[in-house]
């Protein structure tokens, strides 16, 4: 097999480059959302209107609820429709019909329609863009069955894992994080770079404690482990990549061999991702835990403006030594 | 009543079977709710029967229709089996949805009826979203959505609306403004009397019309469906109509005047039609009694068929969760 | 100190009894919702409007999303409004308000606005009322930063929680279950019956294993318990009744008691209040746990209409059992 | 323009105080965005300055605004302090807000100025629930609330207008429709092209009026709140104007034509107003310089105490959370 062509992309290229691939490679793909023909706010969907047209790249009114309901309609008739929510605050608009409708029609149904939908927003606390514009609510659709929840942490899974998302036949919410819109890293290109939804991905290898960290925090977990290392503390960070569904094995046999974990989301703590991975990790690997599951999140706050207030709230390297190194002491 | 000219021997045939076997069918769920056969919250629409069967009447069988949570009739104007139909309200294995959806959620996708739901208004950017792959298409095919004057209010009503017009979209909204909405009468909800104007200022051509004379519903539907089938658009239908039985089966509507419901009862739509039927002699009385006879033992049939189709099993729970 | 007076009611009546004394005490209380001057569909609100008249307890059309929204201009201003949502599965049209705005204000404002508003919505999956009727969502607010969530399981304390809320200067959700409507209790009268927010009650005292429930599933975890006791086996039945602020203590003091913990609710199992009530209880009594933390919720699906698969589809007493019994077994 | 009649000399120098005031403070507004004193998603509105400055001169300290996004003018009209409201665009431990809410979330609850929003459309529904406590305190007290031309597409806008026509609260719904959101034009989110049309459908009494002059927005205005603090219920109003910025502070806004941008630099509210003032003697020279002065000095010390308030610390994070 020839070595895969790789590429320097940034996240949002990667997303870019996703839709524009999977437009040209099955016409059912569409595109709708508030400026998504001129390219949205951060550049995401820009020049997909020159390519394919404004008929599959449709900008919309700002109607959250009824777009996203637009989106499951076509849908059910065959369309592969890539619904954008600016930002995922917005979401609250559109909880009806994706939680109602989109979620449930293929059950409610007894599997007569399909819902091969993606919705794509961004989410985090990151330039000061204040309580309705920051946050994190990836947990509420852990929650939502007949929905699955993406979260890709580099662009080369924003890639892999968007035209997995576009090609599944269910509703998969897939959440980028605005920070991370710039990063770069290697993407690899074709097929072989698609990045099936439910794998996670160990991202360093250690022996002393995993550490399971979501989105932006990967690099947080990858930039802590550096910092233990030279304590002696050998940390594993794993990316899960996907939510749901969730590659708990993966989790599960890190933490046999290490006895102990801690989870690391944006999300305030409290009914986050956290809980749910804590909750599924001790159930399968409880013998082998030295100390309780830790998470870290945001404080039970909304997000604050002010910059000194906003990089207080969103967790960091720092906060995730001090908390592996309490736990390492439990 | 439009004009006899309008509709032939044919037409009235089958605008007659389609409201019989409507009344038929929900009297018959009725009962069934009533012996707790059909369980849940069941919608009838007992009296409203002309807005299904005119509006669908004028419909293809490629094109597409979404109901509200009153849904078994556009379902059944759709062509919907009518024992797989009352299967799922009993919540059979044999049932459309195999049981798991039930009155709100009919889906019958063989025939093109897309959905009901239990969210008042939850249709409408469905509709839309469906209608727009119709444009594509490029056939004529058309999205036929139905809603209560109830609806009306529900945010997505409007968002809906604005989409279908801006982006010139072949759906036609079809309000059954039945007068309330649960317990409380429009005037309780909106200041607006004529919904239909609410169309006017998206520029959807709107016609308000008298939603118990099957032959005027038809007579409007056709003239939406031929617009928007020829590429002019969506349209809006406001049919005045009203319900004869409480919002859910087993409400024992109260909140109604005795003299109102009586002054409508004089309006029921079957009646009329059977009337007109007489007056034109569109069809003899025998026919008009086969007619009668045959919507009833299919509907027998049909419930026949839902009692001896067994319940689903409980490990079908967790199927049909992900495609 | 005088006996309390008490009474019987079932737990509509409590429901009804606590807005009748909290709009009798308060001209601050109002009430809104989709035909609650009529009574609402099961009663709740009955004969409010008549000894309150139609300016304080409003009819509002289906606009959940701006109905909610109303409320929270009201409150600002120094009302106190309880709105009804009639089916917790249409808060999806109302999380913008409730989410961004109800639940933020005050922090938003630094302290400026107060937002006394409560939520009163109805769940569960009862009586066939499908996918779009019966979902119990307790779990999305307990990961929303200026919401307090309630769910109460007696009469006595759908009284006493109800005015405790209304009091309340902050957003609270009030989640009553629609199952639990038509069952009857003792209720104190007077203000000896309010019940704090954030105090759990301990249903029944027991060594072996701590059984945490909501709502209606209290009932079904005390006959379990009945039945274990049969077995020789002494369950702790603890009802949180107010989910955020959330009595960690009480459930942390009962697990290093009995060193096993199960968490009962209606809701779907993944990404629900099990989680993180065993995150924090793990947590707290870590090093007292002799095994997992269990959860017992729905399967991940929506709600199925079939009386049949409703009935398999809630959890009950025989299944707390044999979780029980797998739990001790471990 | 309004006939000079309609203005005073008072009247005009307030006007003419408020539009400088809002013009300069924004202009101090983008400076400090540009050296990151100003942190965020900011977003002004030179070239609406009459819109907030019109209507809210007629507003009584006592009644109630909202804002939308772009929502430092109607706070500044409201009488907001301007120091206060610097510091919290600054994120300052002084803001209004404790450095908590920013640009979009604006309260200043001792004017009157309720809040902006982050959510387009947010803030409809809130202004009518305190205009219903408004109306029962029968003090005649009026609530106003801001949004714009792409609000107008939004399910809460709607639900908001059906709401205060039904229970005739006294609202003014002030739309300032300067023709875009964000990047596209009105045209491609709605056919309606007066969304003034929207509240006649509810029977708001409703006026489209030219939303850079500031006279004729006043008049208007007080007319609306006229009506509403009698009793009359809801007003609407639809300000026909033009951002001549970008949609946030640091948009290119390559999405308009240069010509179009430079049509409205014409109509500038300011420069109309400053015609006005001039033509009819209204203020004499020293008089307009003055005011231009003392809000130049205003501004100025705003942007002093907001820079040189403190920021928050971090264990303000978890205050205000529940009250
Ligand atoms: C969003 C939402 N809010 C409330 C309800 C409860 N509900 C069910 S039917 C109904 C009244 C609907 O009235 P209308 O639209 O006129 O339809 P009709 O029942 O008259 O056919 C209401 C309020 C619901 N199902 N969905
Ligand atoms: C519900 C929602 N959707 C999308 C956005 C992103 N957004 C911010 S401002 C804006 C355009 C608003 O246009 P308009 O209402 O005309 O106000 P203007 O910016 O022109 O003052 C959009 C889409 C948002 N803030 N809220
Ligand atoms: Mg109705
Ligand atoms: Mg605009």
């Amino acid at each position: 097999m020839p070595e895969a062509a790789q590429r320097e992309l940034t996240f949002l290229a990667a997303i870019t480059a996703a839709l524009k691939e999977e437009m040209a490679r099955d016409a059912a793909v569409m595109v709708l959302g508030e400026d998504v023909a001129v390219g949205g706010p951060f550049g995401a969907t820009r020049g997909l209107a020159e390519e394919f047209g404004t008929a599959r790249v449709v900008n919309t009114p700002i109607s959250e609820g009824a777009v996203m309901g637009v989106a499951v309609g076509a849908a059910v008739l065959g369309r592969r429709p890539v619904v954008e929510i600016m930002f995922i605050d917005f979401i609250t608009l559109a909880m009806d019909q994706l939680v109602n409708q989109a979620a449930k029609l293929h059950y409610m149904s007894g599997g007569q329609l399909r819902v091969p939908l993606v919705v794509r927003t961004q989410c985090g606390a990151t330039g000061s863009y204040a309580a309705q514009h920051s946050q994190c609510l990836e947990a509420w659709f852990l929650h939502v069955p007949g929905v699955k929840v993406v979260m890709p942490a580099t662009p080369a899974d924003a890639r892999g894992l968007l035209k997995a998302a576009i090609r599944d036949d269910n509703p998969v919410l897939f959440i980028e994080q605005r920070g991370l819109y710039w990063s770069k890293g290697a993407v690899e290109e074709g097929e072989a770079g698609i990045v099936p939804l439910g794998r996670a991905a160990i991202r360093r290898g250690g022996e002393d404690v995993t550490v399971v960290a979501l989105a932006s925090m990967v690099s947080e977990a990858l930039s802590a482990a550096g910092q233990l290392a030279e304590e002696g503390i050998s940390a594993e960070v794993i990316d899960p990549r996907s939510l749901h569904p969730l590659d708990l094995e993966t989790i599960a046999e890190s933490v046999k061999k290490t006895h102990r974990l801690l989870i690391v989301h944006e999300a305030v703590a409290q009914g986050g991702v956290g809980a749910e991975v804590a909750m599924q990790a001790q159930l399968a690997a409880f013998n082998y835990l030295d100390a309780p599951v830790r998470r870290l999140g945001a404080p039970f706050t909304p997000v604050p403006y002010s910059p000194v207030l906003e990089r207080g709230y969103v967790p960091n390297a720092a906060a995730i030594v001090a908390t592996v190194q309490q736990l390492m002491r439990e | 009543m439009a004009a006899k000219s309008q509709l032939d021997g044919g037409t009235a045939q089958a605008l007659l079977e389609t409201m019989w076997t409507i009344r038929l069918f929900e009297e018959r769920v009725t009962e069934l709710c009533g012996t707790n056969e059909i369980p849940g919250l069941t919608h009838v629409g007992i009296g409203q029967e002309a807005v299904a069967a005119g509006t669908c009447s004028v419909l293809r069988r490629d094109d597409y229709v979404y109901g509200s949570h009153r849904c078994h009739a556009p379902a059944i104007a759709k062509g919907a089996d009518l024992g797989r139909l009352m299967a799922e309200l009993a919540g059979r294995s044999g049932g459309y949805c195999a049981g798991k959806g039930g009155s709100m959620h009919i889906v019958a996708a063989e025939v093109g009826f897309l959905s009901g739901t239990g969210v008042v208004g939850g249709t409408l950017p469905l509709a839309v979203g469906s209608a727009l792959v119709c444009r594509d298409h490029g056939r004529g095919q058309v999205v036929m959505v139905f809603f209560g004057d109830g609806a009306a209010q529900a945010g997505l009503f409007h968002e809906s609306l604005n989409l279908a017009s801006l982006w010139e979209l072949p759906v036609i909204f079809v309000c059954e403004n039945n007068g309330y909405a649960e317990f409380t009468p429009l005037s309780a909800h909106t200041k607006v009397e004529r919904l239909a104007s609410h169309a006017t200022t998206y520029a959807i051509p709107c016609r308000t019309v008298d939603g118990n004379d099957v032959g005027a519903v038809r007579q409007a539907a056709a003239e939406a469906v031929e617009t928007a089938r020829g590429g002019g658009g969506p349209g809006f239908l406001e049919c005045l109509t009203y319900r004869l039985r409480g919002h859910y089966v087993g409400d024992p509507a109260k909140y109604r005047e005795l003299s109102e419901v009586g002054e409508w009862k004089k309006k029921d739509p079957l009646q009329r039609f059977l009337e007109v039927v007489a007056r034109h002699a569109l069809l003899t009385a025998e026919e008009v009694e086969a007619v009668e006879r045959q919507a009833r033992e299919r509907v027998e049939a049909a419930a026949q068929t839902a009692l001896a189709s067994p319940p689903p099993t409980i490990d079908q729970t967790e199927s049909h969760v992900y495609a």
